[in-house]
C-alpha cells in the first residue's frame, strides 16, 4: 500500500484556479521531488496533504486513512520559516519536543545535540531576528525534524543556502531517510538537488498546476559526488531540462 | 540625546508647566479657592502628608486589589473569548454593557450587594480597568499569524499550548497598551469606588476637603493621586520591557 | 453586611447608621454620642458610614442600615414611592436652607429674582419652592433662568453666569462668612411657613418598628443627648467632630456648630420632635405642585414616638 | 456556525439573562425601587420615551462630538509624538496625568473656563476618550517593522510619508482596539459631563428620576445607554473591518 | 573612478564578528557577484552599503562620497520581501514612485506595465499574504527596480523562482543592466548565476566574512545559452568550486 496517496485534488481560491488536478502516491520509505514554475501551486498542495487547508475537491490518504483538513500527522516545513519571533533558536527548534510532554529542560539538551550540523552552535540563546536568511531556514528544517513522522513535507527547504552548506544538509537529509525510512515529499527548484535526493521527481505544470510527468530515478543508493558523472543522472537532467 | 537628558525632558517641561501656573495664578490674583497656586498646594501636601497617609494607603490598597484582579479576570475572560467562539459571541455585548453603565447611578445596588467594606471599591476598580486590557488583548489575540498558529497545531499543539506559545506571546505588546491604559486609571477607580461610600481613601478625603471649600487640599489630593498613577503606570511600562525582551 | 443581621435580633446592640453626605455639624450629635459613651451606655455599638450619592433612603429601605440622616422632601417622595421608610427625629427645628446671592447682585426679597439666574440642580421641587415665593410676591417666575449647576458649589457657581443659588445657610452661609463674603439671604421658612420643612431628619425602615422598638429608643435616648451637649457645648462639640473628622476646616466647622447649636432644638419643647401639621401641610403641597404622584399618609411618615420621654 | 445563528447567539444570551433576572426580582420579590424587575423597565421606557427623546438627543450629540474630537486629537498627538521625540518625552507623562484626575473634583474649574453651554461635556467626552486612542495607536506605532520603515526611508520616504504608508497602516489594528475601548466609554463620558451641570440629557433625567426613587426610569435610561454604546461599538467594528480588509 | 568603492568594513554585533575586513570596488557600469557561506555577513555588508546599517569601522564611497549611515541613494532589495501586507501588489510596486512625487494614478498605470515582465499580470489586486514565495520575490524586484537608482543591490533575488523564470529574469536584468549603465552587487548562492551575470565575482570566507578571492570574469557581453559551454565559463566555475 502506498503510504501517502493523492487523489485528483483541485483547488480553486475565489476567482482563481491554483491546482487543476493532481494525484501523486509516495511508496513507504519512497523520496519524492516537486519541481514546477513558481506559483504554480507546489505550497498549496502541500498545505492540502498536510491538512492545514482542503482542498476543493480530491482525497489525500495517508496509510489508507483520509486527512483532509486533519493536521498533524505530518512533520511540514513551511516555505516561510515560522519561527517565533519571542523564542530564541533553541526554543524555537524545541517546540515540537516539548509538545510531545517534553519538559523544556529535556527538550533543550535533545535539540541542542543537532546545532552542530545545522551550523547553529553557538546561536542558541540568539533571538530569529538577528539570524541570516539561511539560518532561520535551518533553524526550521531542525524543528521539522524534530518532528520526527515517518512522513515528512519539506518546501524549498534549502533555498537560502551556499552550495557547501547545502551538500552538508543534503547528506544529512539523506541519512535521516535511510535511517528512519520516511516518506519525503520535498519541494525545490534545484533540479540536480532533486534528481539526487529522489527516488521519483514529478515535474508540474504552470498554474493551475497538473502533473505534466512523472520520472523515476533509479540511481543506487547510497548516492554520493560520483552520482552527478553517472550517464543515466545526466539523461535524467537533459530530459526535466527539455520538458521545462 | 543621552539618557539622562531624556529623563529630564519630562521633568523639566513639568517643572515649566507649574512655573506658568504659579505665574498665572499670581499675576491675575486668581483666589485660591478657585485654583490655589502650586507653591499653596505643595504647602498645604507637605503640613497634611503625615495624616493623609493613612487615606493614600486605602486607595493605593484599592487600587492595586483591583488591578491586579482585572489583569487576573481579562486574561480568564480573553482566554475563553479567544478559545471558545460561543462565549466569544455571547459575552462581547456584556462586556462592553459593563463600560457603559455609569456606576454612580447604580450605586445602592453596590452597597446591597457587597455592603460597605473594601469589597465594593476593589469591583469598581476592576470594573475600570479589566475592559481596556480585555478588548487589547482580544485584539491582540486577533492579530496573530494564522500561519504560525496553523504550524503548531500541525506539530499536536492544544488550545491551551497555542495560547501559551503563540497567541499569548504574540499579543504582548497589544496587551500592554491596555495594560497601560488600565494602570493609568486604576487609583481614579479607586476614588469613583470610594463615592459609593467609604470611611477613608483620598477619594473621601477630597470630597471633604471640597465640602469644606479647601481647594488647595483637593489639589494635594490630586498631586498624590497622579504621583501613584505615575508610579503604577511606571512600574507596567518596566514590566513591559522585561517581559518583550525580543521588541528590543 | 453582619452587622444588619446583626441589628435585627433583638437582643443584639450593633447597628448602623448611614448618614445622608459627608460628615458636617448637621450630624454632630450623633458624633458627640459615639465619642462620649452615650451610645456605649445604652448597651448600642453604633457604625457611621457614608452613603453612595443619594442612596441612603434606598439602603433603609433595603434594611442594610438601621438608621439613616434623610430630610423631609426626601422622606416624602419615598413613600409616595412605597419604600417603607419612616422619620424618627427631626436634626434642626426649622428649615435653616434659603436662597443666597453675593451683595452685589441686589436680591433682597424674592421679587428681586426676576431676571436673574438661579443655579441649581434642575428638580422640579426647586422650580416649585421659588415659583412659590415669587408669586406670594407678586414676581413672575418666568422670567428667572434655570441654570444645572450640577456638582459646582455656590462659590464658583457665583463666580460665571449664576446670581443666586439655595445653601444651607448652617455651612455654606458661615463659611461666606468666614471668607468675608457679604450675602444676601431669603430664608426659606420665614418667607413661607409650607417650606419650613425638616432637614435632616433620622429615618429608620418601618419594620424595625415592630422588630426592634427598644433598639430605637436606646438609639434616640443617646442620640437625644448627644444633640443637647452640642446645644449646650457648641465648641467642645465642634471639636470632637474636627477630631473625628480632620479633614473638616475647623474655623468653619466651630462657626458653623455655633450657629446650628441654637438650631438644634429651636423653638421646641424638646430635640427631635416633629409637628403633623408641617409634615401635611408639606406633602399637601408637593401632591399640589406635582412633585409626588400620589398623596401619602403623612402620619405614617414619621413618628415621635421613640424620643425620649424625659 | 452559520452566519445568522453567529448573530443570533449575543440576542439569545441577552434574553436568558433578562429571563433570568425577571424570575430572580419576581421570585425574591425585591422591591422595583431597589431592582426594577426587566418588564417594569421596558414598560417604562415605553411611557416616556417621547419625552426621553430630548435627552437622548443631547446625550448623543455630546458624546458623538467629543468621540471624534477625540480621534482628531489622538492622531495630532500621536503623530507628534511619534515624530518628534523630545514632544513624547515631555507630553507622556502629562497624557497619564489627565487620566488619573477624577473629573469631578475639578469640576469648578470646568465651569469657570468652558461654561455651562455643550462644550463642557464635549471636553469630557474628549477626555475620556482620546487616552485609549492615543495609548493603543503610540503601542501600534511602535509595533511596526523596522525594516518596512527603513526600507521606505532608504527609497526616501519623508516622516509624513512614512507615518502614512507604514505606520498608520501597521498600527490599525491596535489603533482599532483604542477606539472601541473609547467607543464604549463615550456615552457614559457625555453622563459624566452632564454631572458638571446641564439642562437636558440621561444623565439629567437619571440623576432626577433617581432623586425621586423612580428606578425603573433610571434603568430605563441605562437601557438606553446601552443601546446607544452598543450602536457606536457596532459602528466602529464595522469600520474595522472596511479599513482593514488585509486582515480578513 | 569607482562607483562604489568599500574599504576595511568591519562589523561586530554585541558579542558577534559579522564582518573581518572587507573592501570591494565596482567600477560604473559594473555588475558584480557575492557568494559566501550561508550566515557569514553578506546582508549585513548590503545592509551596510545602503546605509541602513552603520558598521564598526571602515568607509563606503559612493561617486567618491561617504555614505556610511545615509540611506536614500540606492536601490536595495532585501533579502526579506518586505511587501506591505496592508497594499495589494500594484501599490506596493509603486511605493517608490508615488515617494517620486507621482500621483497614485500615475504610479500604478506606469508599475502596470512591468506586470507581465514579472509574471504577476492578473495580481495587481492581490494582497501579498496570498502570493507565492516567488512572486513576492519578483514583486520586491520590480519594486526595488523601480526606484531607478544607478546602483542596485540585490540580496538573493532569485532564491525562491525555478530554473525557467529565473533565465527570464535573467535576460530582463541584463537588459536593463546594458540599457541603463546600472552599477549592480548581486548576492546569490547560485554559482551559475554569478558568473553569467557578473564582471568580477567576490568569494566570501566563513564567518566573519573577509574577501577570499575576488576574480573577474571576462566573457564577453551580451551573453546566452551559449555562454554556459565557453570554456572560460567552465574552467570559471570549477575554480570557484574549488575554492568553496
Ligand atoms: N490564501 C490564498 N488566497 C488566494 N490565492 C492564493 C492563496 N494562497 C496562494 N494563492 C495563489 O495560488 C497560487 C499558487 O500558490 P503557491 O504558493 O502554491 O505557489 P508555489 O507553487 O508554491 O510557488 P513558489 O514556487 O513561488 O513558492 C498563486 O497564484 C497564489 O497567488
Ligand atoms: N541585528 C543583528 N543582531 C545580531 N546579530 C546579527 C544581526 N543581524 C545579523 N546578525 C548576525 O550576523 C551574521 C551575518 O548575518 P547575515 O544576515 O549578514 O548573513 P548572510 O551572509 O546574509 O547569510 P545568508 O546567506 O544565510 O542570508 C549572522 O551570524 C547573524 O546571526
Ligand atoms: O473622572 C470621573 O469623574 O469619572
Ligand atoms: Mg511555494
Ligand atoms: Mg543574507
Amino acid at each position: 500500500m502506498d503510504k501517502i496517496k493523492v487523489t485528483n485534488i483541485k483547488k480553486t481560491y475565489e476567482n482563481l484556479d491554483a491546482i487543476n488536478n493532481i494525484s501523486l502516491s509516495v511508496a513507504n520509505g519512497q523520496f519524492i521531488s516537486i519541481l514546477g514554475p513558481s506559483g504554480c501551486g507546489k505550497s498549496t498542495l502541500l498545505n492540502i496533504i498536510s491538512g492545514l487547508e482542503k482542498p476543493t475537491s480530491g482525497d489525500v490518504l495517508i496509510d489508507g486513512e483520509s486527512y483532509i483538513g486533519k493536521s498533524g500527522r505530518v512533520s511540514y516545513m513551511h516555505q516561510k520559516d515560522l519561527l517565533l519571533p519571542w523564542k530564541n533558536i533553541i526554543d524555537n527548534v524545541s517546540i515540537p519536543l516539548v509538545l510531545q510532554g517534553l519538559t523544556r529542560e529535556k527538550a533543550r539538551k535533545r535539540a541542542m545535540t543537532y546545532l552542530d550540523d545545522f551550523g547553529l552552535r553557538g546561536f542558541e540563546k540568539v533571538f530569529p531576528g538577528q539570524l541570516s536568511g539561511g539560518m532561520r531556514q535551518r533553524a526550521a528544517l531542525l524543528r521539522t525534524y524534530l518532528f520526527k513522522s515517518d512522513v515528512m513535507l519539506l518546501d524549498e527547504p534549502f533555498g537560502s543556502l551556499d552550495a557547501m552548506t547545502k551538500r552538508k544538509m543534503h547528506l544529512w537529509l539523506m541519512d535521516i531517510f535511510n535511517n528512519y525510512k520516511s516518506s519525503i515529499i520535498f519541494i525545490t527548484h534545484d533540479i540536480d538537488e532533486a534528481i539526487f535526493l529522489s527516488d521519483k521527481v514529478y515535474l508540474l505544470s504552470e498554474r493551475p498546476a497538473e502533473v505534466k510527468i512523472e520520472l523515476d530515478v533509479d540511481l543506487e543508493r547510497p548516492r554520493n559526488n560520483k552520482t552527478f558523472s553517472n550517464p543515466k543522472y545526466i539523461m535524467l537532467k537533459e530530459k526535466i531540462l527539455n520538458i521545462l | 540625546m543621552s539618557k539622562t537628558i531624556d529623563k529630564l525632558i519630562p521633568l523639566g517641561f513639568s517643572i515649566f508647566i507649574i512655573l506658568v501656573w504659579e505665574i498665572f495664578v499670581k499675576a491675575l490674583q486668581i483666589p485660591k479657592w478657585i485654583l490655589p497656586a502650586p507653591s499653596i498646594i505643595i504647602n498645604s501636601l507637605f503640613s497634611n502628608l503625615p495624616y493623609m497617609f493613612n487615606h493614600t494607603i486605602a486607595t493605593l490598597a484599592e487600587a492595586l486589589l483591583g488591578f491586579v484582579l482585572a489583569i487576573i479576570i481579562s486574561f480568564i475572560i480573553a482566554f475563553l473569548m479567544d478559545s471558545i467562539s460561543f462565549i466569544r459571541k455571547a459575552i462581547y455585548p456584556l462586556l462592553i454593557i459593563s463600560q457603559t453603565i455609569p456606576i454612580i447611578s447604580v450605586a445602592p445596588l453596590f452597597i446591597i450587594w457587597f455592603g460597605y467594606g473594601i469589597l465594593p471599591k476593589i469591583i469598581v476598580v476592576q470594573l475600570v480597568c479589566f475592559f481596556p486590557i480585555v478588548i487589547s488583548l482580544l485584539g491582540g489575540l486577533a492579530s496573530v499569524d494564522d500561519d504560525q498558529i496553523n504550524l503548531l497545531r500541525s506539530m499536536g499543539a492544544s488550545n491551551l499550548e497555542l495560547f501559551k506559545m503563540v497567541k499569548l506571546p504574540a499579543s504582548m505588546p497589544s496587551f500592554f497598551s491596555g495594560l497601560k491604559i488600565s494602570a493609568s486609571y486604576s487609583i481614579m477607580g479607586a476614588i469613583i469606588g470610594e463615592w459609593l461610600g467609604a470611611e477613608r481613601g483620598l477619594g473621601v478625603f477630597m470630597t471633604l476637603a471640597q465640602k469644606s471649600f479647601q481647594t488647595e487640599k483637593v489639589f494635594a489630593a490630586i498631586l498624590i493621586i497622579t504621583v501613584l498613577s505615575l508610579g503604577i503606570f511606571l512600574v507596567v511600562s518596566i514590566m513591559e520591557k522585561i517581559i518583550i525582551p525580543w521588541k528590543n | 453586611k453582619e452587622e444588619v443581621k446583626e441589628g435585627q435580633k433583638a437582643d443584639t446592640n450593633k447597628a448602623t447608621l448611614m448618614l445622608d453626605w459627608f460628615p458636617n455639624t448637621n450630624h454632630t450629635g450623633i458624633y458627640v454620642a459615639k465619642e462620649k459613651g452615650f451610645y456605649e451606655a445604652e448597651g448600642l455599638d453604633i457604625n457611621i458610614v457614608q452613603p453612595p450619592e443619594g442612596g441612603t433612603v434606598q439602603i433603609i429601605g433595603a434594611k442594610k442600615a438601621e438608621f439613616g440622616i434623610s430630610y423631609q422632601e426626601e422622606v416624602t417622595n419615598a413613600r409616595s414611592e412605597e419604600i417603607p421608610v419612616k422619620a424618627i427625629a427631626g436634626v434642626i427645628q426649622h428649615n435653616t436652607s434659603g436662597f443666597a446671592s453675593p451683595m452685589v447682585k441686589n436680591i433682597k426679597t424674592p421679587k428681586d429674582l426676576e431676571n436673574k439666574a438661579y443655579g441649581g440642580w434642575g428638580t422640579p421641587a426647586e422650580t416649585a419652592m421659588i415659583k412659590a415665593l415669587m408669586e406670594k410676591h407678586d414676581a413672575d417666575f418666568k422670567k428667572v433662568k434655570m441654570i444645572n449647576i450640577g456638582s459646582a458649589d455656590f462659590f464658583t457657581s457665583v463666580q460665571k453666569d449664576v446670581d443666586f443659588s439655595w445653601i444651607f445657610y448652617g455651612w455654606t452661609g458661615v463659611e461666606a462668612e468666614l471668607k468675608g463674603m457679604d450675602l444676601n439671604y431669603i430664608s426659606l421658612n420665614e418667607e413661607e411657613p409650607i417650606l419650613d420643612f425638616y432637614t435632616p431628619v433620622i429615618i429608620i425602615n418601618e419594620d424595625l418598628e415592630k422588630e426592634n422598638p427598644a433598639l430605637i429608643k436606646k438609639f434616640l435616648k443617646a442620640t437625644s443627648k448627644g444633640y443637647e451637649y452640642a446645644i449646650n457645648n457648641p465648641e467642645e462639640a465642634a471639636n470632637i467632630l474636627v477630631a473625628k473628622v480632620p479633614e473638616l476646616d475647623k474655623d468653619l466647622v466651630i462657626a458653623s456648630q455655633k450657629y446650628l447649636s441654637e438650631k438644634y432644638q429651636g423653638d421646641a419643647d424638646k430635640w427631635g420632635i416633629m409637628e403633623e401639621g408641617r409634615w401635611e401641610n408639606y406633602a399637601k403641597w408637593m401632591f399640589e405642585q406635582k412633585l409626588i404622584a400620589k398623596e401619602i399618609d403623612s402620619s405614617k411618615a414619621f413618628t415621635n414616638e421613640f424620643l425620649p420621654k424625659e
